[in-house]
């Protein structure tokens, strides 16, 4: 059962740009694997892994206490590995596979579970710039489809990753657990599947997310705000963040976020080429672009540039460029570092303390806020120098601001209400905020009764 | 002899320091501490000013002999003070006896070298 | 001094199965260096550098006292720096040179010292599921033949550095550093020639190894407990583990393992191809399976999931899959993930505290007795609907079982008696056992004269 | 408006040697990416980058003191970010673009400003040994052009960081900046003209310089020391290092460098091929050898081997291996890495503290002095071997001393002379020297207001 | 003036804060110890529980006017208890002379806010 | 009661811990601290022998009934010697009452254990 290519137009705009290569060979030749992809998105699956952990645990894990560090990691690290589980198991199958009827837009069906069927010299159904035609004249892309397989199974891990920042420092581990895995089944699943599968009713609508802002950072962020407001505040929270306890743990993990999202972003084309090229720079364009604004920023308001607010002006603009990545150009880049970073500072230093709600190491200010912005600024920016069947509003396509904008709104209501029933059905079943005490001594100790540096000698 | 707790802000540590070599005082000993009190100490953090008066501190744990008391007291009190709310405290106690680990010499003796 | 294939049935098995890159253009043009087999190969090789430092380096660093992480991470960098050296010079030579005669099967030559007479243009002569048919007809691998050193350099790098867990905290410097050298040479090389060597005994008797489950893993975990139980017990060892000084980098340093492990497994296959993505995904869900069930069995058993559980049930996960991931798919990953960690769980917190040795970091308890649930299941579970060529017991194959225990056996008899004997020498010679105050004191400050972390502002 | 060749001899050699992948095929189709050299290169990216943030950061943040190290941090972070956006606006352009008349030698042009009219499908004018020929019989590499970009934009990155290690611990930030931007433009762009562009003027001399020898580490290393002796002392230097606070981020910060550095050398190749290879192989043997040379003078002078020694002692030898590692062999790496840890031991162990000046974390001692070694060795020991076209002293090449001489002189004197009135520029405008009061109190409280280890639990 | 020096689990932090905020004792100092005595605090590693007598436990030191003494000390003892060994102690001695270095004050002034 | 307050060498300290044990005393807190001081203590930083007064040591602290002041001493004073400069210095002082938290004992009584 071989899905249909991800898109006509995109292998369209693929013979009329010359990207192809060797495409006198290629129209003989059996269809087999192009090892320079292969190379390049097995990398960029390892660097996604990278990004969770340790990348993204240790960014989280230095913003919160000393007595709560442990609980981020192992959060992050339980994640990888339930979900990795969750995803052969069944997760792919409902992302990507393909389902009959009213339901085939939605969600696949457990064709796939267990990866049933996959064999290892199956090629990937799915490409974007890079793909080769089949004996009955299909297309059909260059890599293995179990390497596809294992990249989109490193986007399943980060997602609920992201969230940890909205309800540290408060949580029972166990209600986490099982909130954590409802959630990747009931809400990640489906979205991606609208978004990214050939019959999802987002991608046959035409929606742009080139990387993951609606599906990763928009529906993680949602689902954050949602955990903050609904799991209540943190006991010794004032309105205003509590200093990280550990700085230095907050650069190596931005640091390793920003080295693996090249994987996460310029992986995204699924190849080798000068799209991933283009992508690659327009991701660091972006995150650069967004750590000096927040570093202007904070040197113009805060009297001082902080290391914290680089690092989280650095991320703020990889959140933002995901959608965009395979879309827009350095001018793009540009501008959507520069507006991220000043609309996430924004929320994040006057929004948030107005309204009050303790999103603890901002995963909604961040993540939600960015993606908004990315996907949005993708329906605006994109131009079809980059991919020529796509281009925004600025280029002339008005449509594709409002099919963003669908998109966007699309993700948020469904994640919303999603994340409220499932955390209700938690709060139930197993509790979800830790005791005054738990919170007081520290997740580390109560949940773990482990202690992340000992006095010892 | 007595014993000098000072309680001062990490800060102005280099400048107790000068001041207590300037006084002739040599030896002491110090150790980071957490200070509550009245006065709190402002963080920018992501654009928000967080107050705490968990205060990083640092203190000061000098013994000396009865003669070297005031001098050590003012040397502290004129290198640590900004005027300000959380400026620190010192506290003095008595010391029955002190022993040098080295010689084994008791008393004053054992807090100043002879040559 | 052309070596032959690597494995005439691999190359059978590549035809039929079509995962041949331009077969048609190969067979006339020269043989030469495939660019994205050999992308991959080097991103691999810096991968497993990444494994000892700072990976391992961390993980074992975090496991000890304050007073000892810096001899740790010393003793990582110092094997990086020695056992490199070793390499270039003999080390390579004797692993997989040839030689004649009686030694053939046992170890290589010298011809290969210094890497004498490999130009950069050599293709390498070893290869698996991706290779080329040469002027003579031969068969020929696709990846430089300097490039393959490398890659099987970081091998030898990571082996004895394996070792130092068994016995931290209470070494001499000088004599670790010599009997290191000595188990390079004497214990790795011949091990390494027997398994993987076209020429090696094991290799021709059918002994299945992708990655180093026998070469690498039960070989450092014999070597193990070997030195644990000469060196005998900590000072302050009562019968249970020593609270590791600092989790959060035990943590860095398990998930750099994890990352730098799809460098160990997916590129023993030597290829970008369907191969080394199905060894990605079979490594990636046995170390997820095997981090969920250790933190299960804390949970159920120790009332709760702990960090330092989570990261070593990843790790021998890791371990037992390493024999695997070129033989068993996603199913035969679940189990083998399940299992190890199941066994490793009872290793540690029952049978060595009843039987008493001191083996520090439990690299025994999780690499040697990981590394045979490894091997062993590999007999069992491989299926040759990943390498047509080889199935297990479970598969009809009932000899393969037999074959991996005689790989299993002779690995574990040979590092055994060798450790042992090198251990009397380097003792007589040098002096092993540090004393009772430099344990005391520590190791950082007696052996290298310097402290971890300065109270210094 | 595409640049000619890098060089015409290395595309004879390259004809000769014949490590040029389907020669028969590449003639006849259209030029295209070579999907397995642009899989390595963004890798190689990725690795420059980590090297920088987090590698370069945690190196030298782990060897000031605790009040320091986000200062340090800092400073990595922001140069990452400014210095990408200025190599995409103009930086890039002026150091590979051309220009007319007498300035070619010398600088390029704005005509890439921007990256203006760089489409994502051009490819990469720049090539080494992977290369093919276009519709006018022409040549040109084989990955995009914007990947090229974007590779480069790491080295420009990393370069001003190099310094950080000389003024540590005394310098205000806004001076920093400003300066670095100054340095960025007005040092590194012109000096990176002359080395790599085809047009420079070194370039046409025949200076051999393969991964940045001259532009980045002896450009750097001049820099720092100018920087030391303008800005004088930290108030509390007595002529000798003060204590690493945490010698484990040192550790960490190593390890990250040397991976990063297969990106940074086996990368410059621009391709995935035999050349690669060897410059992973002599890179990583290089790092060996000056790693362990350094470890042994500890322990014959200083009685113990240190930690701290052999990081530096790896890093000294990663950057003598630079200039030399498209040119030597495995005899080259070991002599390199041997000549290169005595003659840095030497200088900050005993030269350093004669004259007196102030190199905090040894930028000047390591980089410096190892990059003049590093090119110099170079001229002597470069081998037809390796490219057939070049081949230094040792091998009868007498002239290419004396132009490595050259290179070094000009590079030293250019650095040299611009740094001073840079400073003095600076100085004038913003000021440089922190007072005596910040320093006292320490930079991350009195630059960044913020404290990187809390005692908060 | 009196100095109180409690050692108590770094777990009951929290509570005796409170309990000192509640008995209007609002300075104080505090950091971080190690704790031999007879009691033992368990923690798995890899599923074995290692005992251990290091224990991390938190110093507290608080100087206050003779008249606080008995409240400040009730204050610790009812929040600090949990009833098995290992709860810690309370140690009194005298303070002979408060200095506040902000304004030079001195004697039990020094200890309180007048405002 | 008295509070023995101990400045020693990092080093020493297991020594010294065995010293205590042996005499009899088994409860005591520490915690490291810097002291400076006369003596100097070297680090080799690439090559550089680096000569620093600042100085990690570890302080104790003891409180024990007054019969055992001078055998704790002595156990110190025995286990904490090399006998060169920067041994360290022992300090002894006056506790007025004691309070064990755990049963609310009060005076000497709270310092041991009667079974
Ligand atoms: N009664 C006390 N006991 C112990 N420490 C105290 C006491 N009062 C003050 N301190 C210490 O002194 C620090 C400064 O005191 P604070 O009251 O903030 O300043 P000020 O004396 O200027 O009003 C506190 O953070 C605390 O560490
Ligand atoms: N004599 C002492 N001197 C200094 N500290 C002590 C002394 N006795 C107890 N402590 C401190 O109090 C802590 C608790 O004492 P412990 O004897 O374990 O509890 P309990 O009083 O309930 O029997 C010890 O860990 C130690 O830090
Ligand atoms: N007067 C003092 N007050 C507080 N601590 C002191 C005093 N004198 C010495 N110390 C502590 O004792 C340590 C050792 O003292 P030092 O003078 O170096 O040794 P010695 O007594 O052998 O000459 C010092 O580092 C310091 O921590």
């Amino acid at each position: 059962m071989k899905k249909i290519m991800i898109s006509a137009t995109a292998l369209l705009a693929l013979f009329s740009t010359g990207a192809f290569a060797q495409s006198s060979v290629a129209t003989v030749a059996t269809p087999c694997v192009d090892s320079g992809d292969t190379a390049w998105i097995i990398m960029a699956t390892a660097l996604i892994l990278l990004m969770t952990i340790p990348g993204l645990a240790l960014f989280y894990g230095g913003l919160v206490r000393r007595k709560n560090v442990l609980n981020v990691l192992m959060q992050c690290f339980i994640i990888t590995a339930v979900i990795s589980i969750e995803w052969v198991v069944c997760g792919y199958s409902l992302a990507f596979g393909s389902s009959k009827g009213f339901l085939a837009p939605f969600i696949g069906n457990f064709d796939w579970a267990f990866l049933n069927g996959i064999g290892l010299n199956d090629l990937c159904p799915y490409f974007i710039s890079h793909s080769q035609v089949t004996a009955d004249s299909g297309a059909i892309g260059t890599i293995p489809h179990l390497l596809f397989i294992m990249f989109q199974c490193m986007f399943a891990v980060i997602t609920p990753a992201l969230i940890i920042g909205a309800f540290s420092e408060r949580i029972k581990f166990k209600g986490f657990l099982v909130f954590t895995i409802l959630w990747s089944l009931f809400i990640y699943n489906p979205v991606a599947h609208w978004v990214w599968s050939s019959d999802g009713w987002l991608f046959k609508m035409g929606a742009l997310d080139f990387a993951g802002g609606t599906v990763v950072h928009i529906n993680a962020g949602i689902a954050a705000i949602v955990m903050a407001l609904m799991l209540g505040k943190r006991r010794d929270y004032k309105g205003h963040a509590i200093p990280p306890h550990n700085i230095t743990l907050v650069v190596i993990g931005a640091a390793l976020l920003w080295f693996g999202w090249f994987g996460f972003n310029a992986g995204s084309g699924l190849a080798a080429d000068g799209l991933a090229a283009n992508a690659l720079m327009v991701t660091h364009i972006a995150a650069a672009t967004a750590a000096l604004t927040w570093a202007l920023l904070d040197w113009f308001i805060g009297k001082k540039p902080t290391v914290v607010g680089i690092c989280t002006g650095a991320v703020a603009g990889l959140v933002a460029i995901t959608p965009a990545a395979g879309f827009v150009g350095v001018t793009g880049a540009l501008l959507i570092g520069v507006i991220v970073s000043v609309i996430c500072f924004i929320m994040v230093a006057y929004v948030k303390p107005k309204l009050g709600y303790d999103d603890a190491l901002d995963a909604f200010g961040v993540h939600g806020i960015g993606g908004m912005v990315g996907a949005i600024l993708t329906g605006v920016l994109a131009t079809p120098a980059i991919q020529s069947a796509y281009s925004g509003t600025a280029y002339g396509n008005i449509r594709q601001l409002t099919v963003q904008l669908i998109a966007v709104g699309a993700t948020m209501a469904y994640s919303g209400v999603g994340t409220f029933l499932l955390f209700k059905i938690t709060e139930r079943l197993i509790g979800l905020r830790a005791t005054d005490k738990e919170e007081a001594v520290g997740l580390d100790e109560t949940q773990h009764g482990e202690t992340a540096y000992t006095a010892f000698d | 002899m007595k014993k000098i707790e000072a309680v001062i802000r990490k800060s102005k540590f280099e400048e107790v320091k000068q001041a207590l070599y300037d006084a002739g005082i040599e030896w002491f000993s110090y150790w980071d501490i957490t200070g509550l009190g009245k006065s709190t100490e402002g963080q920018v953090v992501r654009g928000q000013i967080f107050q705490s008066n968990y205060i990083q501190r640092r203190m000061l744990s000098i013994i000396v002999r009865d003669i070297n008391v005031e001098k050590t007291i003012n040397a502290i009190i004129g290198a640590a003070r900004t005027g300000d709310t959380g400026d620190g405290k010192i506290f003095v106690s008595d010391i029955e006896q002190t022993y040098r680990i080295r010689t084994g010499e008791t008393g004053p003796e054992a807090l100043y070298n002879k040559e």
